[in-house]
């Protein structure tokens, strides 16, 4: 049997992402031009509005660089759920996730002395096996339903996945050419 | 004992096992389908599992979802509560095979008192009164007489093939029978392509009473005051209270003692209900056993001072019954109103919506069991029952006074629940007086307008 | 019975007062400050008065509006609650005078009892043990002496024009005792201008204990269980509990007996409670009697079963006492924790404002007396107690965990409560085993940072 | 004793016109332009925005005649609160009450064989007696604590009255004219 890591520890994260995701959507259906929520030591807080010419302009540089500054593996989870919050929203939202549809523990690869079936900034087509997720012993190779470029792998390896809960954070409108380069690295 | 235990259900009895659970401090995973995110049952709950999306057959009812989520959280035991997967063979024996404990009886006993023939079958074995008639079909009028003459008249002949009313026909004395046998087996090989009937005892007007029991691996069982749920809408329990106004100490000893019966004749080692039919001349008849804690409880818990969940999780987990069948005592009244999300004025039908205003009763022998909280949303996917509102008094008038204070305090708004219709019971004068049967609703509150 | 009570009282024991009349079939009036239109006393009253402006002293303690606002509703009798008006000998005699029934005491009795040093005289006629120590001021040192070996060190000299700690000394042996004399006198003449002195038995971390007792016009009497209420802040009760952990059967009956002496001294027809100090000998000393319904008398009702407003009622009215010394069992254990619009991390400074979210505990053995909802606005002119949970387990550990999960339930948002200060409270280990006295909270939570 | 009235029959009639001015009030002051109030099968509807001319005409014709068209007594309860709730939202702003300021039996009226202190139009001034209250058997003489024109008594002779309850409706910017008018008449 593979080495599992018990739950709770990873899906925090994942969870606070839907939860920014949420919001943007809220407020950009609604009519509101600020909302505060706050809960357990943590805050949100988003304003519309007129927007300020130097906030947009720091918002587009800020889109601009977005993949080159992000970190590529995970992090621990205070480190990167601080880091979501800071991301630009607009930034955020042009992104979408791959979630599991059981539950079951995450594995990155097919066995356990394979290589990661999928790494961040890897392009992934529909139907491409992307994990393995084990349930009552059995082990299911799991296929992307979607494809894109792999911005974030939202679970770690051996650890536990519920229903609906994001797994791969995707952008679906990667350039094409940065593809190409991007593949020509690989294959390096 | 458990170490943690994962309640496969939602709603009220969700909460009701977390907080024996809490109390015990064992730690509790609760599994939520995607409407549920965010409700009681996942806040309290120490970890909270998705298990699918909002329709039961998808996540409530979603055996590996559930037995995954027990294997990632490191659950030991499951609890089914009732309805769902509380009697389901299958995810008992699943939960065995994966050394996770069910807790509830085993697989067999399931099956044994899940198929009603063959339960029937076990309990005239034991010597538990079932209701008398015919062992198979019958084919000579003689043979029907014969046995019509000793089980009394009424009599009710039965299409073997019939169900749900179909093909019945109740007769009163020896002149109809005859006609009524011949008129029963045309109309079933018209209707079913069978001609064959039997022959029971018609229980007119019944009341429900069932008997709480309790056992362990010793095989010690006990029986806890009766239930009395006679106030039913279409098979529905609406009201149940405890001790039943139509069993005294005599009648109740008689009944437990039996109760016992069917429980040992299947070796019972968890909590269930063994259901009777009581006619009014104080017979009564094995109706059919429930393997599971049951959604009117609570009365128990409230006249007998047992906590059952508790007890059912020791029980499940191995403990001897340390409860002696002498010492258990009756302390008042009690009785349950199950508040539903229904309108009583549009023949009961569910609402969903989200809950504007709301007050929960409160004060002296009042205890409410309830998922719902303000600003709730009820999705329109499961059981429309919001809410359990119990009462104990030092007696059964006080018991009911209490009740009708307790509904007049319990604000929900923003959707139709059945509290109105729960007032006009309490205040019929008919159910004041103990005056209850099966018909009760049809004939007392229906018939009212 | 009476027809129609008015209750000059607001919050929670208005509604719980306003309940029991309900129970019993009696029209009840509320009365209200402006501040409280609307609150759900007023709402589930049969009728309402408007009785003056937000300050109490304008409106729940205005004896005019209150009596006028019986005249014009007819109500035919008041019930006080605690505080305000409760134990107010004007107020009792001005409803005599309007023919209204006062539910409580006789202004008389009110009077004998409200007066310390006459309620202590009263009591040592009648032979219930008080605090031991010289009858008057002591001059003579050999007397003090003399005193102080009869009743037992340790002592404590207190300056017969003091109060409240000040010019008072703790003495533990004879050879501290007259120098505690000595300079005790001199710092009275120094601070009072009064040398006397007097010398009283000094108990040392006290455990208060009292005994609700039940009188009727024939002279009847009995106590109930007992109840612990040595967990206090600065001499406020803050959790009370059912029966002491430091009282054996043989004591209670030793306490009980003298609790029904101290209320057959005065002639007392009506519920009351006697309230005694106990040491760590198992002595115990007269320390008052509050002729009034407590704050803490449900923990009573859950471990007796007894409805002691409905008691007090019928008592008031002119009914015999109906219950039987040897018949009163005890059910369990109950405890009560006071829930406080106020922030115990800042001393406890009472908070006023909107309720946002709101979810109150439920489930077995849980009882919640409120006079808040969701969206409720706390004024900031009354006692900051918004809520009781009151629990009962089968013994004392079950009601401590089933109290620890139901404060884990209690969701009030909003304003701060003192909710999270009860849950260190419940987890405390000495709490757990019982080990409380009047010095508790100070030593034991606070000292925990 | 003087006859009695019991309690409920007539202050009904009194909150219902408090609570539909607290409603004018509410309106008035927030950024609202519909608002529905509902209990107990009475609903209440306000609704504002850009007024149709043709209905302010009608409002304005409707306040020019007001007091004329109101009743000069009191009117059974329902009548009279429906009338209420017809009457004009602007027309009730301007009228003040007088409220009691203790909790009693209202006589309108120094003894029952004296006739009434107080009639519907008549012009009262601060100080001047208007009722009396009797409480815990003393009878008390009120005093106005403001003037104006009687437009309606909203307490009926031997009901009880509570703290703060309305008593009269006044009008405290009668017209000079109309005041000398109805003072002549008086005395004719």
């Amino acid at each position: 049997m593979r080495k599992k890591k018990s739950k709770n520890s990873s899906n925090k994260k994942a969870k606070e992402l839907v939860q920014i995701r949420e919001f943007v959507n809220l407020i950009k259906d609604a009519d509101i031009t600020e909302l505060i929520w706050e809960r357990d030591g943590t805050k949100i807080s988003f304003k519309r509005g007129a927007p300020n010419l130097d906030e947009q302009k720091e918002l587009a540089q800020k889109e601009a660089g977005a993949y080159e500054t992000l970190p590529p593996g995970p992090k621990t989870e205070e480190e990167s759920s601080q880091q979501i919050k800071e991301e630009s929203l607009s930034f955020l939202e042009k992104y979408t996730t791959i979630k599991s549809h059981m539950v079951g523990t995450f594995y990155n690869s097919l066995s356990e002395d394979q290589s990661p079936l999928v790494k961040v900034k890897d392009i992934i087509k529909p139907g491409q096996k992307i994990c393995v997720i084990e349930a009552m012993k059995i082990m299911r190779e799991i296929s992307a339903d979607k494809g894109g470029k792999v911005v974030r792998i939202l679970v770690e390896d051996g650890h536990p996945v519920e229903y609906g809960q994001d797994m791969f954070l995707i952008d679906p409108y990667y350039k094409k050419e940065e593809a190409s380069k991007s593949l020509k690295k690989k294959h390096k | 004992m458990f170490k943690k235990i994962l309640i496969a259900n939602r709603g009220e009895i969700a909460l009701r096992v977390i907080r024996a659970c809490q109390e015990m401090k064992i730690k509790t995973v609760a599994v939520h389908s995607e409407a549920d995110n965010g409700s009681l049952h996942t806040r309290f709950a120490d970890e909270s599992v998705c298990i699918g999306p909002a329709p039961s057959d998808e996540s409530y009812l979603n055996i590996p979802n559930i037995i995954s989520a027990a294997e990632i959280t490191g659950a030991d035991a499951i609890h089914p509560g009732y309805g769902f997967l509380a009697e389901n063979t299958y995810f008992a024996e699943v939960c065995q095979s994966c050394n996770i404990t069910f807790i509830g009886p085993s697989k067999e006993v399931i099956l044994k008192m899940g198929d009603k023939s063959r339960a029937r079958k076990a309990m005239e074995k034991a010597g538990v009164p079932i209701i008398p008639g015919s062992k198979g079909t019958i084919s000579k009028i003689d043979d029907a007489l014969k046995l019509a003459r000793k089980i009394k008249y009424p009599v009710v002949v039965k299409a073997s093939a019939g169900g749900g009313g179909k093909g019945m026909r109740i007769v009163q004395n020896q002149e109809g029978l005859k006609n009524a046998v011949m008129t029963c087996q045309s109309e079933a090989k018209a209707a079913f392509g069978k001609e064959e009937v039997y022959l029971e005892k018609y229980i007119s007007k019944p009341k429900h009473v069932e008997f709480q029991i309790l056992g362990d691996r010793k095989g010690n069982i006990i029986y806890l005051p009766e239930r009395d749920c006679s106030i039913q809408r279409r098979h529905q329990k609406l009201v149940e209270e405890s001790p039943s106004p139509a069993v005294n100490s005599k009648l109740r000893r008689k009944m437990g003692h039996a109760a016992v019966k069917a429980a040992k004749a299947v070796k019972y080692t968890t909590v269930g209900t063994v259901e009777f039919l009581l006619d009014n001349d104080g017979d009564f008849y094995f109706m059919e056993m429930n393997t599971r804690i049951q959604v009117e409880h609570p009365v128990t818990e409230l006249v007998s001072g047992i906590d059952l969940v508790k007890m059912q999780i020791k029980l499940a987990a191995g403990e001897k019954l340390n409860l002696d069948q002498d010492k258990i005592k009756i302390q008042g009244n009690a009785i349950e109103c199950r508040i539903n999300a229904e309108d009583p004025d549009k023949d009961f039908l569910p609402c969903s919506g989200a809950i504007s205003n709301y007050i929960l009763p409160g004060g002296p022998g009042v205890r409410v069991d309830t998922g719902i909280y303000p600003g709730y949303n009820i999705p329109p996917f499961y059981d429309s029952m919001i809410a359990k509102l119990i009462v104990i008094g030092n007696n059964r008038q006080e018991a009911i006074a209490r009740m009708e204070r307790a509904l007049g305090e319990f604000v929900i708004e923003g959707i139709k629940t059945t509290i109105p219709f729960h007032t006009k019971v309490m205040a019929d004068e008919f159910y004041k007086k103990g005056e209850v049967n099966t018909s009760f609703i049809q004939e007392r509150i229906f018939k009212q307008g």
